[in-house]
């Protein structure tokens, strides 16, 4: 695969209830990013969205899009997944050659709809929507009973992510200020009420409403546009069946599948040596777990070790704010802060190489793992 | 200018029909991709890199379908994108198809798009579009009927009529020639196998006799809601010159987005003055035509279908595309040159106006343009077809999905 | 008179499972910055149209971002109060079914703006008469509030080219 | 029309909407079977030709496979719970809202199935839940072919 360079990226800051018109929002965070590599709207030929027709509550929600997002007279497509999937898209376009800049940006409001409702309207309708019990809460539960049976971990265990989490979240300057926890402890978690035994609120991140934009570049263009680009050198994507009775869900073999194609590509032969930066998007504590170590961060129930280092989520992952269909940007951005050494309050020193995940469907049916590279000047 | 020649190979349909009550969703979309497998020769599902799906997705009230029918559409442990723009759908998971291949990160990609309308409300879908948008109007004092009777205009067949009136007032066609273009559909319909609304023996009187819907489109001439699902399949060059004896390569595809007609977004007006100039279908065929290689579309493309759930739209887009001068439209249709035996056919699978699964329609499209060149279209024209194009539109008439492929690789490759 | 019969397929008749969509548990933010200068200058009788300063586009009613130059336009200007009608068409509502001739619905364009809006017409108005590019002036309500509905409707005025083509023999 | 021009202070207007749109999927033929079934308080599974994998409830491909299962078979009443959990959140298609009593819901393995079902537990307590389980159908009193037939599974 050839380089292409992340050239630009913006993001809302995220907010539980954003006194900001949707519209609004998309059109001040792809102005920045235009803005932050100095670009024209016109030099864009080619813009990707990521909503989704259900988080807005309009159908076809791109077609009111086009003037705020700056896809007026190029060439615009919709991506109905997370926004990473929308990457993988706007990475394809640019990888064929007939479009230079692409601009990806992905969002949604959660103040304006209800998001586990919204969940529940992705079940097999001829089953188990009608039975109604497949939902956020219960999946996420259920995953997380499944890891700590497989590998004899303790709900304790899975509060000491989410402590992390919302500690590094504290220091990001970017997070949701709901989400900044610099004081709690392992006791508020195991405290905090079910959701669905043994998932507990503090395990779950706080929905907000962001909008996350990135601009890619082909390897030439990317070095005349900016003088540090971060490379993404290796993608991989899988999906697995929806039945949750199907799998295993103390592992992913989707994001393991995933994983192996994306290290091929980018030529990684150790991930646990070689990845300094892992931003897995997991809907709950426990499935940051699960996906870091399908991604090869840790062997197979050892993912607990990952805490010891700052490696897994500095900026606290999907905890600092959860943007349904912007999220995987939301990643792929703190990772890029990352590589180009920008990340204030939560930078890695010397970080080189950074996995970014994304993911849709109930216990991550569907993952894409991102390797990106710093290392322009 | 791809770097990786993509070709389509193979491309299969579900049957379609108002009421495809024996199927769910999953197996509806399942018929169309076995289908699409089965006419793909040596090509075995488990060969499938990546599967690319779209719907329109208020039309069923189910949030991203595909994750749920993966095992149904051979998608199960492999990449499954999905990709939605409205009534464009299938056009531009056609695109992605293409570009998933042109790419190079992909060597055999499936590309889904489906609609099953009978589990929904058509009306209440179309009207969700824009439901959003006017929530505000009755707050600043809009009289709530007013809006209701205005916005209703607003909905696909409301903006359908706008730009009737605007092309009939342009080219001086009238009610009769509106009429002749539906004559042509339904009859090409009849010799189809998949399509819905077959009419063998349908007059232009017959449609003319029918009462209005919204000035001046009459009831005969709406397309159907239909319940049907499309798949294709897409690899390289190389890989398609030993599977298929007739490989269609994909040479120029343009998805332009305009600004929205007719009404504008947080309560301001509208950027497309006049519905039926379509500068985002003339500025995405340029560049089709420009990566294609195509100097001369009126002269060099031998087969067009179009995206026309209402007649008018049809000879408008033959002139936006530039298959004919302005205006000039109604007079070709009259004189037989679209017809299915004509110079220049258009729309022998019997078109939108026939058959119209909204998601799946932009697919057919470009899916049997495709097949007419490699001989195998369900109404094979009686011409050598080498060059063809694949048309759709969507959102509010402000998405283009455009489409060029032959039967030889781009000229200007390499 | 219904369209003669189509080949009718069918098929086995299985259940269904019911699922709804609430629409009514959805919220909309609209930024109405501009709508509020826009229609504080309908009460006052004045037609406030919003110019980009880079591509000169005016909008009315005013659009807070310029889709061409992906910018938020800040020049107001007055525009008069004639408008051209852009497209038209006559909607028969289903709901209404003692109504005879169907309501006529317009999007006119104002004159001095790029954008079109649907505006109203009287509902008695016989919508055969009206064509692309006739001139139109808006009819203000008696009382005027602050609120869209203070342009009661549109009229058309009189069309002087209608005479000078019809002298020279054009189709029109 | 009156309008209220207080409520328009601020720069951003938020407002609600309207209508609910509704819907009605067909199941398919498998799944009208598998209701037939219920009807009759039995389950049917199809079975895949190739890796004769049983689904319950049944499916008209296998995912593994690509084929197309015809073959319908009878199962058993009884199954294994393999995973489990409990919720006092009660998330239909309209507004997620807290209830007093809590759900216990499980996938469930019927006996001779290679797959697990999502289905409710019933008459037991959170407590008393384990995993490989032996559970057995407790079936509505009044079956109507619905998936509300099967009132969910209780321990053996």
């Amino acid at each position: 695969m050839e380089k292409v360079g992340i050239v630009s990226f913006f993001q809302i800051k995220p907010e539980l209830d954003k006194n900001i018109s949707p519209h609004e929002m998309i059109f001040e965070s792809n102005r920045g990013a235009l803005d932050f590599a100095g670009l024209k709207k016109k030099d864009v030929s080619t813009v990707i969205g990521c909503t989704n027709d259900y988080y807005d509550g309009k159908t076809i929600s791109n077609c009111f899009k086009v003037e705020c997002s700056g896809a007026y007279m190029s060439d615009e497509s919709k991506v109905e997944m997370d926004g990473a999937h929308a990457l993988m898209y706007g990475l394809m376009r640019v990888l064929s050659g007939n479009h230079r800049l692409a601009m990806i940006y992905g969002m949604s409001m959660p103040s304006c709809f209800l998001y586990e409702m919204v969940r529940v309207l992705e079940n097999d309708p001829t089953f188990d929507r009608p039975i109604n019990f497949l939902n956020s809460y219960t999946s996420c539960a259920m995953g997380m009973r499944a890891y700590m049976k497989a590998y004899g971990v303790s709900e304790e265990d899975i509060a000491k992510v989410a402590v992390k989490n919302w500690k590094s979240a504290a220091k990001n300057p970017m997070a949701v200020e709901e989400a900044k926890k610099a004081d709690i402890t392992v006791a508020d978690v195991m405290n905090s009420p079910i959701l669905a035994d043994p998932l507990r609120e503090l395990m779950y991140p706080l929905l907000c409403d962001s909008v996350s934009t990135v601009i890619l570049a082909p390897e030439r263009l990317a070095l005349k546009i900016t003088d540090n680009p971060v490379w993404i050198t290796g993608v991989g994507h899988s999906n697995e069946t929806y039945y949750l009775g199907d799998r295993d869900l103390s592992k992913s073999l989707s994001m393991k599948m995933a994983a192996e194609k994306a290290y091929k590509l980018a030529g990684i032969k150790d991930p646990k040596s070689e990845i300094d930066v892992a931003e897995i998007f997991g809907h709950s504590a426990c499935e940051d777990l699960i996906l870091a170590e399908a991604a090869g961060l840790a062997d197979e129930g050892k993912g607990l070790s990952l805490l010891d280092s700052d490696k897994l989520n500095p900026s606290g992952g999907t905890m600092m704010g959860f943007t349904p269909a912007g999220c995987g940007l939301a990643r792929i951005i703190e990772a890029v802060k990352q590589l180009r050494g920008e990340a204030e309050g939560h930078q890695i020193s010397g970080a080189k190489k950074a996995i970014a995940t994304g993911q849709v469907g109930f216990c991550a049916q569907n993952n894409i793992i991102y390797v990106l590279e710093g290392g322009g000047s | 200018m791809a770097k990786v020649q993509p070709a389509m190979i193979s491309a299969g349909f579900s049957e379609h029909a108002s009421k495809r009550s024996d199927v769910n969703m999953a197996e509806l979309v399942n018929e169309a991709v076995v289908d699409c497998l089965n006419k793909a020769g040596s090509v075995d599902w488990k060969d499938i890199d990546c599967v690319i799906n779209g719907n329109m997705p208020a039309f069923e009230g189910a949030n991203m379908p595909e994750l749920w029918m993966a095992d149904h559409i051979a998608a199960k442990n492999k990449p499954l994108l999905r990709v939605t723009t409205g009534g464009t759908t299938g056009g531009s998971v056609f695109i992605s198809g293409y570009y998933a291949v042109a790419s190079g990160l992909y060597d055999m990609v499936l590309a889904v798009a489906f609609e099953q309308q009978s589990c929904g409300n058509t009306t209440v879908g179309l009207a969700s579009v824009a439901l959003g948008e006017f929530s505000i109007f009755p707050d600043l004092g809009y009289d709530y009927d007013k809006l209701r009777r205005n916005m209703g205009a607003g909905a696909a067949i409301g903006i359908a009529s706008y730009q009737a009136m605007n092309y009939m007032r342009r080219s001086n066609a009238t009610e009769v020639d509106l009429a002749r273009v539906v004559v042509q559909n339904r009859k090409n319909a009849a010799k189809t196998w998949w399509t819905h609304l077959k009419m063998p023996t349908i007059t232009i009187e017959d449609v003319l006799d029918t009462p209005y819907i919204s000035y001046p489109l009459r009831f005969g001439m709406v397309c159907p809601a239909t319940d049907g699902a499309c798949a294709c399949l897409f690899t390289t060059e190389e890989k398609a010159k030993q599977i298929a004896d007739i490989p269609v390569y994909i040479n120029g595809v343009a998805s332009i987005a305009n600004e929205t007609a007719i009404i504008g977004i947080d309560c301001g007006g509208a950027g497309q003055t006049d519905p039926c100039e379509q500068l985002g279908a003339v500025r995405s065929s340029e560049i089709a035509y420009g990566q294609a290689g195509i100097s001369f579309p009126n002269k060099e493309i031998d087969y067009a279908e179009v995206y026309s759930p209402f007649p008018n739209q049809e000879l408008q887009w033959v002139e936006r595309v530039g298959l004919f001068e302005p205006n000039a439209a109604p007079e070709k249709y009259e004189n037989g040159v679209t017809a299915w035996d004509g110079e220049l056919p258009v729309n022998c699978s019997g078109g939108v106006n026939a058959t119209n699964a909204i998601g799946a329609s932009a697919m057919e499209r470009p899916a049997c343009a495709a097949l007419q060149i490699m001989g195998k279209a369900g109404n094979q024209v009686p011409k050598a077809v080498h060059t063809a194009l694949g048309h759709g539109w969507g959102g509010a008439i402000n998405l283009i999905t455009h489409v060029v492929m032959a039967d030889e690789p781009q000229r200007k490759f390499k | 008179m219904p369209l003669p019969p189509y080949e009718k397929k069918s098929y086995v008749k299985t259940r269904t499972m019911h699922g709804s969509w609430y629409l009514s548990s959805y919220f909309y933010k609209f930024n109405i910055s501009r709508t509020q200068v826009f229609l504080k200058g309908l009460k006052d009788g004045i037609v406030l149209g919003l110019k980009c300063r880079n591509c000169n586009t005016v909008s009315f009613p005013p659009r807070f971002i310029c889709g061409k130059c992906l910018i938020k336009p800040d020049q107001w200007v007055r525009l008069p109060e004639t408008a051209t009608m852009a497209s038209g068409s006559a909607t028969y509502d289903e709901d209404d079914k003692e109504r005879e001739h169907p309501y006529p619905v317009i999007a006119v364009r104002q004159d001095g703006s790029d954008t079109v809006w649907v505006q109203n017409i009287p509902d008695d108005f016989d919508f055969k008469s009206v064509y692309i590019g006739m001139p139109m002036k808006i009819i203000w309500a008696e009382e005027k509030v602050g609120s869209w509905m203070d342009i009661d409707h549109y009229e058309p005025i009189e069309d002087p080219s209608v005479e000078l083509n019809k002298k020279e023999g054009s189709v029109e | 029309m009156p309008i209220d021009l207080d409520k328009l202070q601020g720069d951003i207007y938020k407002t609600k909407g309207m209508i609910r749109a509704e819907f009605n999927f067909w199941v398919g033929v498998p799944m009208d079977k598998f209701y037939d079934g219920t009807q009759e308080k039995k389950f049917i599974g199809t079975k895949c030709p190739e890796c004769g994998k049983v689904f319950c409830p049944p499916r008209k491909v296998c995912g593994d496979c690509f084929v197309e299962c015809k073959e319908y078979i009878d199962l058993p009443e009884t199954g294994v719970l393999k995973n489990f959990t409990w919720t006092n959140w009660k998330i239909p298609e309209r507004k997620p809202r807290k209830i007093k009593k809590e759900q216990m819901v499980g996938l469930v393995q019927v006996d001779g199935a290679s797959n697990a079902m999502l289905i409710p537990i019933v008459n037991t307590t959170t407590d008393a839940l384990k995993e490989d389980m032996k559970v057995k159908v407790v079936w509505n009193s009044k079956t109507k072919g619905l998936p509300g037939d099967i009132k969910g599974f209780e321990p053996v």
